[in-house]
């Protein structure tokens, strides 16, 4: 190493947590274009300023979406990564894998590509990071031999992603997995082809826990919830109260305040609960999501480019979710349908209804106002009345 | 020629049998040590899911050794989580403290659970995108190996969940994190006369600025900026590539706190403003890793047992937040875009400190 | 010539001798029953303030009335307060009955302090204004009949403040009451292309419109409004009296709740729209009338004691507000104006009813 | 009654709230103008609709403000209040009156006016309403001669107002009367001399319960509070004990649960207090502000036209206010400098401060960012930087 020509990016061998450098270095002793990737990330070390330029539009055939292009500004010093596009491939939903089939992965990705990758991206796609142009056909016809496609990019429908839900979390309130793959395959030409006015993101969590940071993250969130009562199993609780202080970690933390306990006996004011899981969370044997299941829909989160970064708003406080989940799907169509003809390039949902006004989105895709839909009702006397409200002008 | 439209492989392929019998029917769980979940389903059957750190940039060697230990021990089932962790999984209680010392043995941290710091959420940098204003590995590395500590156990408040950003656009979805670091440009985009007319759409150009500052110029046939209005962001660069923004000298790093996502509690928050601006210093960040640890330690010492930042932040008060922290408060903390106003304070109600 | 810029009389020699005396060395107050107030000074001395109700709009002769009554039982000395009630003020103990006595033979309630509904913030109306969209001293008085022992007791969880104006400009500063009546156009302004030319100014008059929907028509010398923007807030006809607004059959009131000024407690609030629209009806606005009294006591029936009406519904939920009141939610409740998104929910947290 | 030319109006004599009807029918017998304008006002009852023409502008000499002009738009019905002005007449600080001095400006209304009156107006004014354009001059003439000034209107500085304050209330931190005077006195000509952008109001209240809602209704807004601890007198807090339920009623609604009642003692932790008074307010013989007095100042409170209403900002979280106030003064004058060089015509203090940001604002006016400024600090990334704070560009 007296010698290493990246000094910089060794210091970060060091240290416990492991090392993506260790990686880099691992993938450039056999492949040339991780070779120029980690060379060219040393410059920009020592430059403090990166070495890409902007993308250009490249892709496979009979798609608009799934691949990024991407060039160096320095092809003089690192031919190799002159081109060094991305590919994005959706991953099985929930991520889960048995391991051939993260292996055929991996033997694709080392025959076409830089041998690095992101697992995963922040939408949730298997990022394959950096291969040529004319690479890119072949490494997706493999690809989809070995029952891949490309994930979402563009002004097209993202990747939906969902949480573990009913694979292993015992909160599920709706089948999170099933929903995703579901809207997955539904929509895989909104995917592959972007056709929006711009990106369009689904993520599904089971319950309010929000493991994919649904109400964040996505266009449209859909978050499992329930109707009735919190399912009690009392002597359970009385198990939890000698390891908690279920006063004070439990009730004085309930949002509503909406739990009384006496030492004894757990009881909960369901129509004051506001299903946030906190005591659910804090006591999963003792205490269960009701039994009448379903989600909330909620539309416009967003990061904050142009107007601001949005947190998904309420539009429908419940709905029952079970295949072929025909009522989600037709709301999803009528809320993309109305977008897409009132959309200017790229604005995304939430923008679209901010400048329009939510009472003309839930006219046009048919929903009744109700007060679950808002923190608390306008203070503003700018109010609109429909024409039909008014009385007739007497002349 | 290859079948398009396909979809991923379809899930319920990939899930080890323990969860293909129980799918639905998990009762309750239960974290048996950091990075050790146990869950327990109706028919009494098991499932223990072990998570490791990733570094999320991985080699397909690395993936491999992964899949190498899965098959060891798990039948060959792991998954990835929300957060880029591995988790591996398996029914046979046994395996769990053979599992544990390959992973630390081969150097994966174990934990990321409970009232830990799990996984930073992070993006490209100047690995691949073309618009950072900082490296992400980078920092993300820096900052693990130095609150590592807080990974492999579970000894904080509540769960701290990181993000970093390398530019506005925020594609670690920082926005909404208990600790956010964001690369921020400080300088105005140079616009290139000589290109704008060729490789720019103007009207897009010009609607592509929040703050309204950029306008044609119908002389050049090109764009001006107006540098009072202009707060850097680069959007207008992810539009016109003529108008490259980042600066070597003043690129860097903001961060933001108390931000959150899940509904237990308190509803979901953005994060805030706490530092506006820290020096791009590779490779190791040092004045980022220290900023982000003070504010984790005066945290850990001064919140209650199940308050994220942001809940102990609202209930002390921005300006105990300041004074714990030592964070000087500037003109810079308080919003002037589009809904300022409503972070004004309209009460006579505050702290002195 | 008159002298100018003299300013008001000195309030130095308004004040009684006991205020004289004990200015700012009050020590403490005790509301001797409702109405009755007896502030003790360090010196021990007392004053005591009767508050009589005021219909505002009063005649010079009614004035002379509370002159005379002022003379005597309080040595001439009284005050208005800040919600218009009269306030006389005295020292001597015995005198209080008699004056009460005095009040109540000539017709004036006695009440309006602690946990009461106070006069009601009122403005011109009919009586003399050129914008109303209703009249204000009418419905005040008709719904004071209505809740009148509200005024003359203190049985309520706390104060009630209500206030009305009768067009958006707010002279009543209706935007931080408990209880907020309205008055409120529905229709577009009718613009006089014959009169714009002459009497208005183009620029201002665009320049004055909330939501962007006036445009100068540039052919007709005038300007032109844009049916589908506007919300029919009368700003336009303030700057360019050729746009009437007012319409017979569709001017009337809304009802907004839940605002307060004070910072005991929670922070000050504004009022939220409880009721988008309800009819003017004179001489008695029982559907007004009906409303509030509703309001009023659904609130009394469920909220705290010490809850003000907008603390009672933070705790209880908006959700719960229109169930128990029986108010209809409506698109018109969900804010579409600037800052809309901050009062969109934003979380999974919410109650069914 | 049985052919009354009001019937409408009549019915509004009913009812066991003093009723404007029998005062306006009190002021019609003697008064032609008054008679004049309850007929109107039957009209407008009968109508649905306000019988008064767009306002044009009147005044006396060498005044810009303190006359509100109106016209009838029915002179042939109602001759009489064809012309039919209003006067505003600045009260008492405080609206305390001594007999004699109410009786005179009954006097002069009688003599010049309709005999009608608001007791007062909602900025404060004792509201003389309703006189032709040749009685306005000799009314302010005799107006003046009994001591009484004109208040403020259009855009000038409004009449400013005040709490009752140290004259009869215990938890007064300032001296809001004689503030208030005191600024009414040295701004007469900024009152009486529109020169302003738009309307510019100052209310003050000696203590947060804010009893002249300044946070609500004022550009400025002048709050007392105090810095050190409040007072506790532990005997009278055993006294209130035993009236009301000191857990219950206070320590639970104190919104920084600063506080701890054993049954005996009353701890206050004072560094977490922010002022509510809510304490105080239960517990006035007990609890006291603390000693170290002064207030908040706060900008920017109004209606809702154009941009929507606003409540006032903090701005100065505490500042000592002794005679002569040219700390106050002072930041007041280069306020209003900067708004009347930067305000557009209509725009208030708050809007412009919105338009052109609070950091900006606080620059011109030389104030120091402070976290009391603000609930939290800004979410959006949309950061600007003084040129000051960039390096220089390396070429
Ligand atoms: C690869 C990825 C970051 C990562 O390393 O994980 C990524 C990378 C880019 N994002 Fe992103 N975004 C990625 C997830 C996100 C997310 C998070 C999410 O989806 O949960 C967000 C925030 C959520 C949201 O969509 O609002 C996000 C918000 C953006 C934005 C801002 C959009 C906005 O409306 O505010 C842009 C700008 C744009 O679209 O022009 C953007 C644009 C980009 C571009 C295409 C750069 C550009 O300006 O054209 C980046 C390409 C980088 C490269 O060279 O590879 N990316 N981007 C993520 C996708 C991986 C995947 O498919 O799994
Ligand atoms: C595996 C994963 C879901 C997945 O599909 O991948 C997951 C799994 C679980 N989450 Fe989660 N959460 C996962 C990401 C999240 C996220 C998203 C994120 O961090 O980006 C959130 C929202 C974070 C936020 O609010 O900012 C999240 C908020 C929660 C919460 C609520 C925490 C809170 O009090 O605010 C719980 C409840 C708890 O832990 O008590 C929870 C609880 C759980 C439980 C206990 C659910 C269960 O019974 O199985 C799982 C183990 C938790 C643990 O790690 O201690 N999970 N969880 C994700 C692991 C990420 C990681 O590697 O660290
Ligand atoms: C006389 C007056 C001041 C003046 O200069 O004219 C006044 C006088 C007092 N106020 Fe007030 N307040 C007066 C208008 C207000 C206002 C303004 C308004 O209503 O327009 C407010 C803000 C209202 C709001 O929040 O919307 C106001 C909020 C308070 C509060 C806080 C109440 C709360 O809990 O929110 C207190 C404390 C209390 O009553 O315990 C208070 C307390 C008091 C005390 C007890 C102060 C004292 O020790 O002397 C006085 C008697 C109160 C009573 O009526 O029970 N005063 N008070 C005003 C009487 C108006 C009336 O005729 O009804
Ligand atoms: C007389 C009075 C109502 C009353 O009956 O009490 C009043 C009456 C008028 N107000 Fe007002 N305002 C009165 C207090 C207020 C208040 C309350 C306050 O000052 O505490 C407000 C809300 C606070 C504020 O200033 O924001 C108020 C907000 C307005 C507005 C909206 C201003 C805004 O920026 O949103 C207008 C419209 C305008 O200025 O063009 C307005 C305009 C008017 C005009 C001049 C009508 C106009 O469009 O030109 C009214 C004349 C009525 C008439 O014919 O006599 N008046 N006006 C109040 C003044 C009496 C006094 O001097 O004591
Ligand atoms: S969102 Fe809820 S259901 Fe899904 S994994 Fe997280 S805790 Fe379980
Ligand atoms: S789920 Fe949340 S709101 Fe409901 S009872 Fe439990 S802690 Fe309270
Ligand atoms: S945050 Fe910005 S710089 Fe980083 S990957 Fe996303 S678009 Fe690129
Ligand atoms: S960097 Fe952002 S603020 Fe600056 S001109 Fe470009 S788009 Fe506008
Ligand atoms: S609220 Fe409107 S109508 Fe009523 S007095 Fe004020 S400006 Fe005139
Ligand atoms: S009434 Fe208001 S919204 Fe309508 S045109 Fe006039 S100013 Fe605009
Ligand atoms: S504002 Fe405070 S000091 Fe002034 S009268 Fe009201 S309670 Fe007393
Ligand atoms: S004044 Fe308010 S915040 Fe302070 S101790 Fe009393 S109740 Fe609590």
């Amino acid at each position: 190493m007296a010698n290493s020509d990246t000094p910089l990016l060794d210091e970060l061998e060091k240290g416990k947590w492991p090392s993506f450098v260790k990686d880099m270095k691992q993938a450039a002793q056999k492949n040339p274009m991780a070779r120029d990737l980690i060379r060219q990330l040393e410059l920009s070390y020592k430059d403090k300023i990166g070495h890409w330029k902007h993308g250009g539009i490249v892709g496979v055939r009979g798609y608009g979406s799934g691949v990024i292009g991407r060039y160096s500004d320095r092809p003089d010093l690192f031919p190799n990564v002159q081109a060094f596009h991305t590919m994005r491939v959706n991953h099985p939903t929930g991520w889960f894998y048995k391991t051939d089939t993260l292996r055929k992965l991996c033997d694709i990705w080392d025959k076409h590509g830089s041998g690095l990758t992101n697992m995963h991206g922040s939408t949730g796609d298997a990022i394959l990071l950096g291969t040529t142009t004319n690479h890119l056909q072949a490494c997706f016809d493999d690809l989809s031999s070995a029952g891949f496609d490309l994930g979402g990019s563009g002004s097209a429908l993202r990747t939906p992603s969902a949480c573990v839900g009913p694979a292993r979390c015992e909160w599920a309130c709706i089948d999170s997995l099933d929903i995703c793959y579901d809207i997955t395959m539904t929509y895989q030409d909104q995917i592959h082809r972007p056709m929006f006015p711009y990106k369009f993101k689904i993520k599904v969590s089971a319950c309010a826990n929000d493991c994919v940071s649904s109400i964040a993250r996505s266009d449209l969130s859909i978050i499992g919830t329930w109707k009735d009562d919190i399912q009690i199993n009392p002597q359970e609780v009385l198990t939890y109260a000698s390891r908690i202080n279920i006063q004070k970690e439990v009730c004085d933390l309930c949002p509503t305040r909406c739990m009384e306990w006496n030492g004894r006996d757990l009881k909960i004011y369901n129509e004051d609960c506001t299903r946030c899981m906190h005591c659910i969370n804090l006591m999963p044997k003792a205490l269960r999501p009701g039994k009448e299941k379903g989600a909330t829909i909620l539309v416009g989160g967003k990061a904050p480019i142009v107007k601001g970064a949005l947190l998904s708003w309420v539009i429908v406080p419940f709905m029952k979710l079970e295949p072929p989940y025909d009522e989600l799907k037709s709301l999803i169509e009528r809320i993309q349908d109305w977008w897409d003809e009132n959309g200017k390039s790229r604005e995304r949902l939430g923008e679209l209804i901010t400048r329009l006004g939510m009472r003309v989105f839930l006219k046009a895709v048919g929903l009744q106002a109700v007060p679950q839909m808002v923190k608390a009702p306008r203070t503003n006397p700018y109010v609109f009345f429909w024409p039909e409200d008014i009385k007739k002008e007497v002349k | 020629m290859a079948k398009t439209d396909i979809g991923p492989p379809d899930y319920k392929t990939m899930l080890p049998p323990v969860i293909q019998k129980n799918y639905g029917k998990w009762l309750y769980h239960e974290i048996l040590k950091p990075g050790v979940l146990m869950h327990i389903s109706q028919s009494g059957e098991a499932l223990y899911s072990i998570r490791a750190g990733s570094p999320r940039l991985v080699s397909t060697d690395h993936i491999r050794e992964i899949c190498d230990i899965a098959e060891k021990y798990c039948d060959g089932f792991l998954r990835f989580t929300s957060r880029h962790n591995i988790e591996f999984l398996l029914d046979d209680k046994d395996r769990i403290e053979p599992l544990i010392d390959e992973l630390k043995n081969r150097g994966y941290p174990v934990g990321g659970t409970g009232h830990s710091i799990s996984n930073i959420v992070h993006t490209q940098g100047w690995v691949h995108c073309h618009t950072p204003a900082t490296d992400a590995s980078g920092p993300v590395k820096a900052l693990m190996d130095e609150i590592y500590d807080y990974f492999v156990t579970a000894t904080l408040p509540a769960h701290v969940r990181i993000a970093l950003a390398c530019c506005l656009n925020m594609c670690g979805a920082v926005h909404c994190s208990d600790i956010a670091i964001l690369g921020i440009h400080r300088t105005v985009p140079k616009v290139d006369n000589t290109r704008v007319p060729n490789v720019c759409e103007i009207p897009s150009t010009v609607a592509s600025c929040p703050t309204g500052a950029i306008r044609g110029d119908m002389k050049n046939k090109s764009v001006a900026v107006n540098e009072e209005k202009c707060m850097y962001c680069g959007n207008c660069y992810t539009v016109c590539p003529a108008m490259p923004i980042a600066d070597p000298d003043n690129d860097g790093i903001s961060i933001w706190v108390g931000g959150k996502v899940s509904n237990a509690r308190s509803v979901p928050m953005f994060s805030k403003l706490a530092i506006p601006f820290l020096p791009n210093n590779p490779p190791r960040w040092p004045e980022v890793v220290h900023a982000v640890k003070n504010i984790i330690e005066v945290y850990a010492t001064h919140a209650r047992k199940h308050e994220r930042i942001g809940e102990w932040i609202n209930r002390v008060g921005w300006e105990r937040f300041f004074s714990l922290t030592g964070i000087p408060f500037t003109d810079q903390h308080i919003d002037d875009f589009d809904l300022a106003t409503e972070t004004f304070r309209t009460s006579t109600q505050f702290k002195w400190r």
